[in-house]
C-alpha cells in the first residue's frame, strides 16, 4: 500500500519539464548576450556523479566554458551521493560563488541546500535533471533534458522494428535511482497496450562487465525468444552485444540493442548495424548555462525553464559525434 | 632516540586530534582568501562531520572495540531513513520510534549471527547488508520517499546559534558513548571482549551479551544517521548509504580505533569524524579535483595516519610486540 | 581422619574431546577449609577437571554438589557467583587493559550515581598486590609486565573476591622461590577464614609442605586419595605415573670445563631499564643457569641472544665472531634454539597440528626447493613423540588441545629436532610432571654429554642446583656473582641475591613508560 | 565406548567437511528442474567465463585471510590492471599483461609492508588502497572507458572470447591459479608459513619465520591474482573500464571464501572449499538471470544462501 501512494510524487515532477518546453525558447537562439559580465566571477558547479563518460562530458563542457569566458569554476563532485551533494553545494556558498550550476543526482534532498543558496541571493541554476520544488523559490531557471522522454523514444523505436510484437530483455540500471527509475517508467508506460512483453528485467547497474554476464545468462535461457534488448545506457549496450555476439546469435539482426546516452562506441555500433539505436541529449550544458549565467548578470529576465533538445540516433542520423 | 619515542607516543595517542588541526590550520592558510575559516565554512564542516556519516563511525566504534565488524551499517542507514519517512508522515513520534526500532533490530539480528551462531562478522553483516537494501528497496518500490513532516524536517536543519542542530546531536551522543565506555560495566566488558574474549569469558563476563549490545547500539547509530539525514535532505533516499560503512571504518581508523580490537576511545573517533569531514572541505574549496584525484589523496592520508599510528614505530626496543592473537570465531 | 564437613562433591565426572577421552568417571571430594592438591601427569585430567567444575567446558556425564546445593554451571560466572573463584593454568587476561582493570573485571565496584569507581579500583588494586608483596603501578596496562607479575596479579584477583573455594592450577609454575613463599602465606590466611583451595602443582615439595589432602589422576581416572600425612613423594609419584621415577638429584661431580672453548660471549648488554650492562659467556658443552628474582631480566637477555629483541649497547659474540641478529631466524641459522618462558603467547601455534608445531623450524632442513618431504616430517616427529613420551592421539591434533605439559614437551622438541649448538629454555620444566621432568633433565645431561650448551633460566633454583655447571645470578639486569660446579646451592644463589641490596619494588620501572 | 565417541566425532567432521559440495549439488539439481534449458555446454560456459574473477580473486583472498588478514583492494587493483594493459598495448599484449601485473604486484607490496613491517591492520591498508588504487585507475583515462582498439586488440581480446575446443579460455588461468595456490599452501614451507602467521605471529616469529616477508608474498601473490582477473575481464568486454569494473569483487570474493568454509580468523585454508562457494555464489547470479527473478528477492535470497551455508559448516571450536 505505502509502495503505491509513493508512486505519484516523483512522477509528477517528472512530466513537469516536459510541459514547460512547450513555451520554452532555447537560450542559444536568443543569441546577443554579452557574456564579458561574467569576466572574474566565480561560478560553483556542482556534479553529481563524475563516473561516466556522459558526465564527464557535461563536466568539461563546463571547465571549457569557464576558460573561455575567464570565470573562475569551482567544481565539486559527489560521486553519486546525495547527501555530499548537498554539502557541496553548501560548501560552494559558503566560500563565496557568484553562480551556482547544479546538476541534481536526485529530485528530493537538495532542497534545504538550494534554499540557503538562494536565501544568500546566489542565483540557482539546474541543469538536466530537475529538482521537486518552486522556480524562483528553489531554483532561478533550469536548462532540462527528459529522460522519460528518452526512454519513450526507445520504444518507439522498439516498436516500430518490431511492428509492434515481440519479446524484450531489459537491462536495469543501479537500483533506486532517479535515472534508473525514469528509464524504467518511460519505457514500461510507452508500450503499454502494445503486444511487446518484457520476458527479462535484469539488473546491470550500468557496468558493462556485468551486462555482458547478465545477458549471457539471459540468453542461454531464452535466447531464441528475445527479439530485442533495451538497456538503461549505452555502456550496458555494449556489454549486451557482445554477449549476444558470443551466444551465437547477430546483433540487429536476430536481436536489436537500444540504448541511452549516445557516446562515440554507441554510435560506432550503431552505424556498424549491431545496434539499433541510442537516444540521448546532448551533455553540453556548458555554453547555455553561463549564457543564462550572463543574462540574469546583465539583469534580463529568464524564464523558469528551457529545454536542452533530445535526439534519437539511428542509422541516419549517427554519423554525428555527439562531442563524447 | 627517547624523544622521537615520545613524540611518536603523543602522536599516535593524539593523533587524531593532531591530524584535524594540521588539516585545519593547513586549509586556513591556504584557502584564506576564500574564507576557509569563515564561521559558514566551519558551521558546514561541523554539520558535514554530523550528516554524513559521523553517527555511522560512533556505531561502528563499538563493533571495532570487540574486533568485529559491520558491513551492513550503510544499508542499515537506509531502511532506518525509508520507515520514519513512511510512517512518520502522520505521527513523527511513530516514525522516529519505528525507524529506530528497525534500526536496533537489524543490529540484534548482527550481533545473534556473530554471537550465538559464531558466523564471522563479515559474512553475517554482509549478508544484513545485501538482505536489508533488498527490503529497502522492495519497500520503497524503489523510489525516493519524501519528508513532508514539518517536526522531522526541523530535526534535520533547524540551526541553534547558526549551527545546524545535528551537530548538537553529534556532540551529545559522543559524549554519552563516552560516558559508556569509561564508565559503565558494559564499557568495561567492550574493551576485554575485544583485548582477550576468552579472558572474558573465564572472568565471567557475559561475552556474548556484551556482543549483541555493541551490535544493537551500531544498528541504533545506523538507523538514527538515516533518520537525522533523511530529515534534512527532505527525503529518504532507498540508495542512502550505499558505501558509506568503509567512510565510517576509515573514521573510525583514523580515531586510532584499532581493528584487532580492545584498544581505542570514542573521542578518537569524533576527531576521526572530524577529520574525514574536513579532508571533504578542503576537497570542495580546492574546487577543481576529480573525485579520482579525491580518492588518490582520501586513501594517501589514510595510509599516513595509520602508518604514524603503528605499534612498532612506537614500541620501545626489547618491549614485547602486542600482537593480538584472535580466537577462533 | 578428622576432616571438615565435605564442601564440592564430584561423582562419576565425565568428559570427551573430540578423539579424547578426558576424564572416565572421576570422584573428587573437598572438604571445607582444607588445601587439597590434585595431582597427576601431564594430560591426567586436572585441568579439565578444573573446567568442568567452573563450566568452562560442561560435563558428559556425573554430579557436582557445592556446599550442599545441585551445581551445574554453564558458565564461569555461575560457578563465581556460587563462590568458586579459578586462578587458570593458562593465564587468561586482558593485555591492553590496565592491571586494575583486569583485577576488577566482570565485578567492577560503582559509586552512588552508578558510575564505575576508578579510585576505589585502583587503591583496592593496590592494596591486595601489597599483600602480595608486589609494587607495581597499577595503571599501566597490564601487557607491560610479564608472566610473573601477571600471574600475581590473577591470584590477586581470585583471592579478592569472597569465595568459598579458591582454585589455583598451578599457580607456582612462573613463580619464584620467593613469591611461591608469600603465595603460601596467603593460603594459610585462606585456610584460617575456613576457605578452602584446590592447589595444582607438579613440584612435589610445594604439596608436601602446604597441602593436608591429596588427589591423584592418572589417564582420566582417580588412582588415589589420601592424607599427606600418610604417603611419601615415592609412593605419590609412583601413584601418578604408575613406575618408580628416577630420583632427581646431581649427577655431575665438580667443575669440567675449564678449558672448553667459549662459543658464546655477550659483553655489557643494556636495553631500556631492564637490562644494565651484564655480559656472560657459555661454554661448548657447558649448562648454564640463570638465577634471578623475577623481572630480573633473564628472559630479557636470552631474548637479546637469541635476536629476538635489539640491545640499545653491548656486544655478542659467537665462536669468536661478532654477531648482530636482526631476528631469530639469524641466530636460528647458527644454530640457537629458544623455549620460551610464555608458551601460550610466544610457543605454541595453537591450530596448526602437533606435526607441524614440532617442525615449523625444521622445515628447511627437509625440503627441497620449498617442497616439503611430509614422510621425513612424519617420522621425525614419531621419533620425538616417543623420546619424550608426548601424550596425543595423532600427530594431526591441534596442539592447543594437548594438556598443558605436553605443548611444553612439543616445543622442546621443535628445538631439538634441529640438532642445535645451543639451547635457550627459559624455565624449561614449567607445567612439567615428575617423570617428565626428571626426562627432560636427563635430556639436558645428555645434550650437553653431546657438546651441546645449554642455558637454562629457572626459578626453581634446586633444578638450575641439579642441571647447572655454573650459575650466573642476576638482579634488575645487572650479573650480581656465579657460582660454579659444586658451589651451586640454594641458600648461596638466596645470599648473593640478598647481598645486592634493594628490595623488589624497584622492578616496576619499565611499566611506568 | 572411546569408539564411540571417535566416530560421532569424525561423523560431525566429515558432514561439516562435504557440506558446501552437498550445497553445490543441491542447487544444480534444483536448477536442473526449474531453470530452462541449464543442462546444456552454453551453461557451463558461461559459469566457466564468469566465474574466472571471483575464482582468482578468491584465490588470493584465501591466502590473505588464512594470514589472518583481509584484502578488499582487489577491486580496484583489477579496475588499474584493465586500464593499463589496454594503455599498453601498443607495445605488445604480453608487455601490456605483464606491465598490469606488475602495477598490481606493487599495490599488493604496499600492503604487504604496511601490514607486515608496520603491523598496521590490513582492513584499514586495504581500504586505504582501495579508494586511492581506484582513483589511479580513473585517472589513467580520466575515468573513461576505453574501447580496445588499434594493432594488438584483436589479439588481445581473444583473451576472453577464445575457447580450446568450446571450452572457454578462462579455464587456464582458474586452474592453474586454484593449482598453484593448492601447491602453495599445502606442500610447500610458505604455506607452513603464512598458516603459522595468521595462527600467532609472535610464536612464528620466534620459531624463525620471517613474518614480514611472508605476509608480503601473500599480499602480492593476491594483488598479481586480482591484476590477472581484471586483465581477463577487460579482454572479455573489449573495454577497460576504470570507474566500474571490479566494483564489489572484494565483498563477493570474501563470500565466497567464507562460504568455502575457511575461518575468517586465520589458520586452516580451504582452497577448493573457496572455489565452491565461489561456484555457489556464482550459480545464484545465474539462477536469478536465467528464472528471471526480481533484483529485490534476489539480494534478500542471496543474503540467506549465504548465512545457511557458513552456519552449517562454522567453526564450533573456542
Ligand atoms: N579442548 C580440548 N580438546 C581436545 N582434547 C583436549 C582438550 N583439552 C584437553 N584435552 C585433552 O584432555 C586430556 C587432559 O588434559 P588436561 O589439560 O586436563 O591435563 P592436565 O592434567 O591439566 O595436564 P597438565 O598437568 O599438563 O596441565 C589431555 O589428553 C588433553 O590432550
Ligand atoms: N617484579 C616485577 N616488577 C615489575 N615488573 C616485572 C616484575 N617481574 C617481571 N616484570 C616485567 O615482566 C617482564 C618479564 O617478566 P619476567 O618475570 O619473565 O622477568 P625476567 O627478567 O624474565 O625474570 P624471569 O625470567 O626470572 O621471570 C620484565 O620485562 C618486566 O617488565
Ligand atoms: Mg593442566
Ligand atoms: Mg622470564
Amino acid at each position: 500500500a505505502c509502495g503505491g501512494e509513493k508512486d505519484e510524487a516523483p512522477a509528477a515532477a517528472a512530466e513537469a519539464p516536459a510541459k514547460d518546453d512547450k513555451e520554452a525558447a532555447d537560450p542559444q537562439s536568443s543569441g546577443e548576450v554579452d557574456m564579458s559580465v561574467l569576466k572574474g566571477k566565480t561560478i560553483g558547479f556542482s556534479q553529481c556523479d563524475n563516473g561516466n563518460s556522459w558526465r564527464i562530458a557535461e563536466t568539461e563542457s563546463m571547465q571549457a566554458a569557464a576558460e573561455k569566458y575567464g570565470v573562475k569554476l569551482i567544481y565539486t563532485d559527489a560521486s553519486a551521493d546525495i547527501a555530499k551533494q548537498a554539502s557541496d553545494i553548501e560548501d560552494m556558498v559558503a566560500q563565496g560563488a557568484d553562480y551556482l550550476i547544479i546538476a541534481p543526482q536526485e529530485e528530493d534532498g537538495l532542497q534545504a541546500a538550494l534554499q540557503s543558496a538562494m536565501d544568500k541571493d546566489v542565483p540557482v541554476i539546474l541543469v538536466d535533471r530537475s529538482v521537486n520544488g518552486e522556480a524562483g523559490q528553489l531554483y532561478t531557471s533550469q536548462i532540462m533534458s527528459d529522460f522519460v522522454w528518452e526512454a519513450e523514444q526507445c520504444a518507439k523505436i522498439i516498436t516500430e522494428t518490431l511492428g509492434g510484437k515481440g519479446n524484450i530483455a531489459i537491462l536495469q540500471g543501479t537500483q533506486g535511482a532517479t535515472s534508473t527509475n525514469d528509464r524504467q517508467k518511460g519505457f514500461m508506460d510507452a508500450i503499454e497496450g502494445t503486444d511487446m512483453k518484457v520476458v527479462a528485467d535484469q539488473v546491470a547497474n550500468y557496468v558493462m562487465d556485468e551486462a555482458q554476464d547478465v545477458m549471457a545468462n539471459i540468453l542461454q535461457a531464452q535466447g531464441d525468444e528475445i527479439d530485442a534488448v533495451y538497456c538503461h545506457n549505452d555502456d550496458m549496450a555494449q556489454g549486451a552485444i557482445a554477449a549476444i555476439k558470443a551466444a551465437g546469435y547477430t546483433p540487429g539482426k536476430d536481436i536489436y540493442v537500444v540504448g541511452i546516452d549516445g557516446p562515440k562506441a554507441a554510435m560506432e555500433s550503431i552505424l556498424a548495424g549491431e545496434q539499433l539505436a541510442s537516444c540521448s541529449c546532448s551533455p553540453l550544458f556548458g555554453e547555455p548555462a553561463f549564457e543564462l549565467c550572463a543574462k540574469i548578470e546583465s539583469g534580463q529576465k529568464v524564464d523558469a525553464s528551457y529545454t536542452n533538445e533530445d535526439t534519437l540516433y539511428t542509422k541516419d542520423n549517427a554519423s554525428v559525434d555527439a562531442g563524447f | 632516540m627517547n624523544k622521537a619515542k615520545n613524540i611518536y607516543q603523543w602522536f599516535s595517542s593524539k593523533s587524531s586530534i593532531a591530524a584535524f588541526l594540521i588539516l585545519f590550520i593547513f586549509s586556513s592558510i591556504v584557502f584564506s582568501g576564500r574564507s576557509f575559516a569563515s564561521f559558514d565554512s566551519i558551521a558546514n564542516l561541523f554539520r558535514k562531520a554530523a550528516s554524513d556519516g559521523g553517527f555511522l563511525a560512533l556505531g561502528m566504534t563499538f563493533v571495532i572495540l570487540i574486533a568485529q565488524i559491520d558491513l551492513s551499517v550503510g544499508a542499515v542507514m537506509a531502511l532506518g531513513g525509508v520507515i520514519m519517512a513512511m510512517f512518520g508522515a502522520q505521527n513523527p513520534i511513530l516514525g522516529i520510534v519505528l525507524g529506530l526500532l528497525a534500526g536496533i533490530f537489524c543490529g540484534f539480528l548482527n550481533g545473534f549471527m556473530v554471537a550465538k551462531m559464531r558466523i564471522s562478522s563479515w559474512v553475517a553483516t554482509l549478508a544484513t547488508m545485501l538482505g536489508v537494501r533488498g527490503i529497502v528497496l522492495l519497500m520503497t518500490n524503489k523510489k525516493p520517499v519524501s519528508v513532508s513532516n514539518d517536526a522531522l524536517i526541523a530535526l534535520g536543519n533547524t540551526k541553534i546559534f547558526g549551527i545546524n542542530i545535528l551537530v548538537y546531536f553529534l556532540v551529545i551522543a559522543t559524549l554519552i558513548c563516552m560516558h559508556l565506555s569509561h564508565n559503565t560495566k558494559f564499557g568495561m566488558g567492550i574493551y576485554a571482549v575485544g583485548g582477550n574474549e576468552e579472558a572474558a569469558k573465564m572472568m565471567g563476563l557475559k561475552v556474548d551479551k556484551i556482543k549483541i549490545l555493541c551490535y544493537v547500539m551500531c544498528g541504533f547509530f545506523a538507523a538514527l544517521a538515516g533518520m537525522l539525514l533523511a530529515n534534512r535532505l527532505y527525503t529518504a533516499q532507498p540508495t542512502a548509504g550505499d558505501t558509506w560503512e568503509t567512510t565510517a571504518i576509515a573514521m573510525c581508523a583514523l580515531g586510532g580505533i584499532k581493528l584487532s580490537g580492545g584498544e581505542g576511545k570514542f573521542s578518537g573517533t569524533f576527531f576521526g569524524i572530524l577529520v574525514i569531514a574536513t579532508i571533504n572541505t578542503i576537497f570542495n574549496f580546492a574546487g577543481n579535483l576529480n573525485s579520482w584525484w579525491q580518492n588518490i589523496i582520501m586513501g594517501l592520508l589514510v595510509l599516513i595516519s595509520i602508518g604514524v599510528q603503528s605499534d612498532v614505530l612506537k614500541i620501545g626496543k626489547g618491549k614485547k610486540h602486542t600482537w593480538k592473537q584472535e580466537e577462533a570465531a | 581422619m578428622a576432616r571438615n564437613k565435605i564442601l564440592l562433591e564430584m561423582r562419576g565426572i565425565v568428559k570427551n574431546f573430540p578423539g579424547v577421552r578426558a576424564l572416565k568417571g572421576v570422584d573428587f571430594f573437598v572438604a571445607e577449609g582444607e588445601v587439597h592438591a590434585l595431582m597427576g601427569e601431564n594430560g591426567a585430567g586436572k585441568s579439565t577437571l578444573i573446567k568442568t567444575l567452573t563450566g568452562i567446558y560442561q560435563r558428559d556425564e556425573g554430579s557436582i554438589t557445592f556446599d550442599g546445593k545441585e551445581l551445574n554451571p554453564k558458565t564461569a560466572l555461575e560457578a563465581q557467583n556460587a563462590g568458586i573463584s579459578t586462578i587458570y593454568q593458562e593465564l587468561n587476561l586482558v593485555p591492553f587493559q590496565t592491571v586494575y582493570e583486569n583485577m576488577y573485571l566482570g565485578r567492577e565496584p560503582r559509586t552512588k550515581t552508578g558510575v564505575i569507581d576508578r579510585k576505589a579500583m585502583i587503591t583496592g588494586c593496590e592494596q591486595v598486590l601489597a599483600d602480595l608483596g608486589i609494587h607495581i603501578n597499577v595503571t599501566a596496562p597490564l601487557s607491560a609486565y610479564g608472566t610473573a607479575i601477571q600471574q600475581m596479579v590473577a591470584i590477586g584477583r581470585a583471592i579478592s573476591v569472597n569465595a568459598k573455594l579458591v582454585i589455583m592450577d598451578e599457580p607456582t609454575s612462573s613463580l619464584d622461590t620467593k613469591e611461591v613463599r608469600v603465595l603460601f602465606d596467603i593460603i594459610k590466611k585462606l585456610k584460617a577464614k575456613n576457605i578452602a583451595v584446590i592447589f595444582i602443582s607438579h613440584r612435589l615439595d610445594e604439596i608436601f609442605e602446604i597441602c593436608e589432602h591429596v588427589t591423584i589422576l592418572k589417564d582420566g581416572t582417580l588412582s588415589g586419595e589420601v592424607d599427606i600425612g600418610e604417603i611419601d613423594q615415592l609412593r605419590l609419584i609412583n601413584l601418578m605415573i604408575g613406575k618408580e621415577a628416577k630420583q632427581l638429584e646431581r649427577t655431575k661431580k665438580g667443575y669440567t670445563l675449564e678449558n672448553a672453548e667459549t662459543l658464546v660471549e655477550m659483553k655489557d648488554i643494556r636495553q631500556g631499564t631492564r637490562l644494565n650492562g651484564l655480559g656472560i659467556t657459555i661454554k661448548k658443552g657447558e649448562v648454564l643457569g640463570l638465577a634471578g628474582l623475577l623481572g630480573s631480566g633473564r628472559t630479557e637477555l636470552s631474548k637479546v641472544l637469541f635476536g629476538a629483541t635489539q640491545p640499545d649497547e653491548g656486544e655478542i659474540f659467537w665462536m669468536g665472531q661478532e654477531q648482530k641478529f636482526k631476528n631469530p631466524k639469524d641466530a636460528i641459522g647458527l644454530g640457537m634454539g629458544f623455549c620460551t618462558e610464555d608458551r601460550k603467547v610466544e610457543g605454541i601455534i595453537p591450530h596448526l597440528s602437533v606435526r607441524e608445531n614440532m617442525t615449523i623450524a625444521l622445515l628447511p632442513q627437509i625440503s627441497k626447493m620449498g617442497v616439503v618431504s611430509a614422510s621425513k616430517q612424519r617420522q621425525i616427529v614419531d621419533e620425538y613423540i616417543k623420546r619424550l613420551a608426548i601424550k596425543t592421539p595423532t600427530q594431526n591434533q591441534p596442539i592447543r588441545n594437548l594438556s598443558g605439559g605436553n605443548q611444553q614437551k612439543v616445543l622442546l622438541a621443535r628445538w631439538l629436532c634441529m640438532n642445535p649448538k645451543l639451547v635457550i629454555m627459559d624455565e624449561p620444566t614449567r607445567g612439567i610432571d615428575v617423570g617428565a621432568k626428571a626426562e627432560i633433565e636427563a635430556l639436558i645431561q645428555e645434550l650437553a654429554s653431546q657438546g651441546i650448551s645449554i642455558l637454562m633460566i629457572s626459578s626453581e633454583i634446586a633444578e638450575l642446583e641439579r642441571n647447572c655447571d655454573r650459575v650466573v645470578v642476576m638482579r634488575e639486569g645487572r650479573k650480581l656473582g656465579e657460582l660454579i660446579g659444586d658451589d651451586i646451592h640454594q641458600d648461596k644463589v638466596m645470599e648473593i641475591i640478598a647481598s645486592g641490596g634493594g628490595e623488589l619494588e624497584n622492578i616496576g620501572g619499565a611499566a611506568n613508560e | 565406548m572411546s569408539n564411540t565417541v571417535r566416530t560421532k566425532a569424525d561423523t560431525v567432521a566429515t558432514l561439516k567437511k562435504y557440506s558446501a559440495v552437498i550445497l553445490l549439488l543441491v542447487f544444480l539439481v534444483i536448477n536442473a528442474v526449474i531453470t530452462p534449458n541449464f543442462f546444456s555446454m552454453g551453461t557451463v560456459r558461461n559459469i566457466i567465463i564468469q566465474s574466472c574473477t571471483i575464482i582468482l580473486t578468491g584465490m588470493g583472498m584465501t591466502m590473505v585471510i588464512s594470514t589472518g588478514g583481509i584484502d578488499i583492494s582487489v577491486g580496484a587493483v583489477m579496475a588499474l590492471a584493465g586500464i593499463v594493459t589496454v594503455k599498453l598495448l601498443p607495445y605488445g599484449v604480453l608487455t601490456a599483461c605483464i606491465a598490469a601485473i606488475f602495477v598490481g604486484a606493487l599495490s599488493g607490496a604496499i600492503a604487504g609492508f604496511m601490514v607486515g613491517k608496520l603491523r598496521v591492520q590490513a582492513m584499514v591498508v586495504t581500504l586505504a588502497l582501495m579508494i586511492g588504487v581506484r582513483g589511479v585507475a580513473q585517472i589513467l583515462n580520466d575515468a573513461k572507458i576505453i574501447y580496445i582498439s588499434g594493432d594488438n586488440a584483436d589479439s588481445f581480446k581473444m583473451l576472453g572470447s577464445a575457447s580450446l575446443g568450446g571450452i572457454p579460455i578462462q579455464i587456464i588461468p582458474i586452474v592453474l591459479a586454484v593449482a598453484i595456490v593448492w601447491f602453495v599452501l599445502e606442500k610447500t614451507i610458505l604455506g607452513r608459513h603464512i598458516q603459522a602467521v595468521g595462527d600467532n605471529p609472535s610464536s612464528a616469529q620466534l620459531a624463525g619465520i620471517n613474518s614480514t616477508r611472508t605476509l608480503m608474498i601473500v599480499y602480492i601473490s593476491s594483488a598479481v591474482l586480482a591484476a590477472i582477473a581484471g586483465i581477463f575481464a577487460t579482454a572479455k568486454i573489449g573495454a577497460a573500464d576504470g570507474n566500474s569494473l571490479g566494483l564489489l569483487s572484494e565483498l563477493d570474493a570474501i563470500a565466497a571464501v567464507a562460504v568455502g568454509g575457511t575461518c575468517m580468523s586465520g589458520g586452516r585454508a580451504k582452497i577448493f572449499g573457496t572455489v565452491i562457494g565461489a561456484l555457489i555464489m556464482l550459480l545464484i547470479t545465474i539462477t536469478v538471470n536465467m528464472n528471471n527473478i526480481t533484483y529485490e528477492y534476489a539480494q534478500v535470497l542471496k543474503a540467506f544462501i549465504i548465512i545457511f551455508a557458513v552456519y552449517i559448516q562454522r567453526d564450533k571450536a573456542a
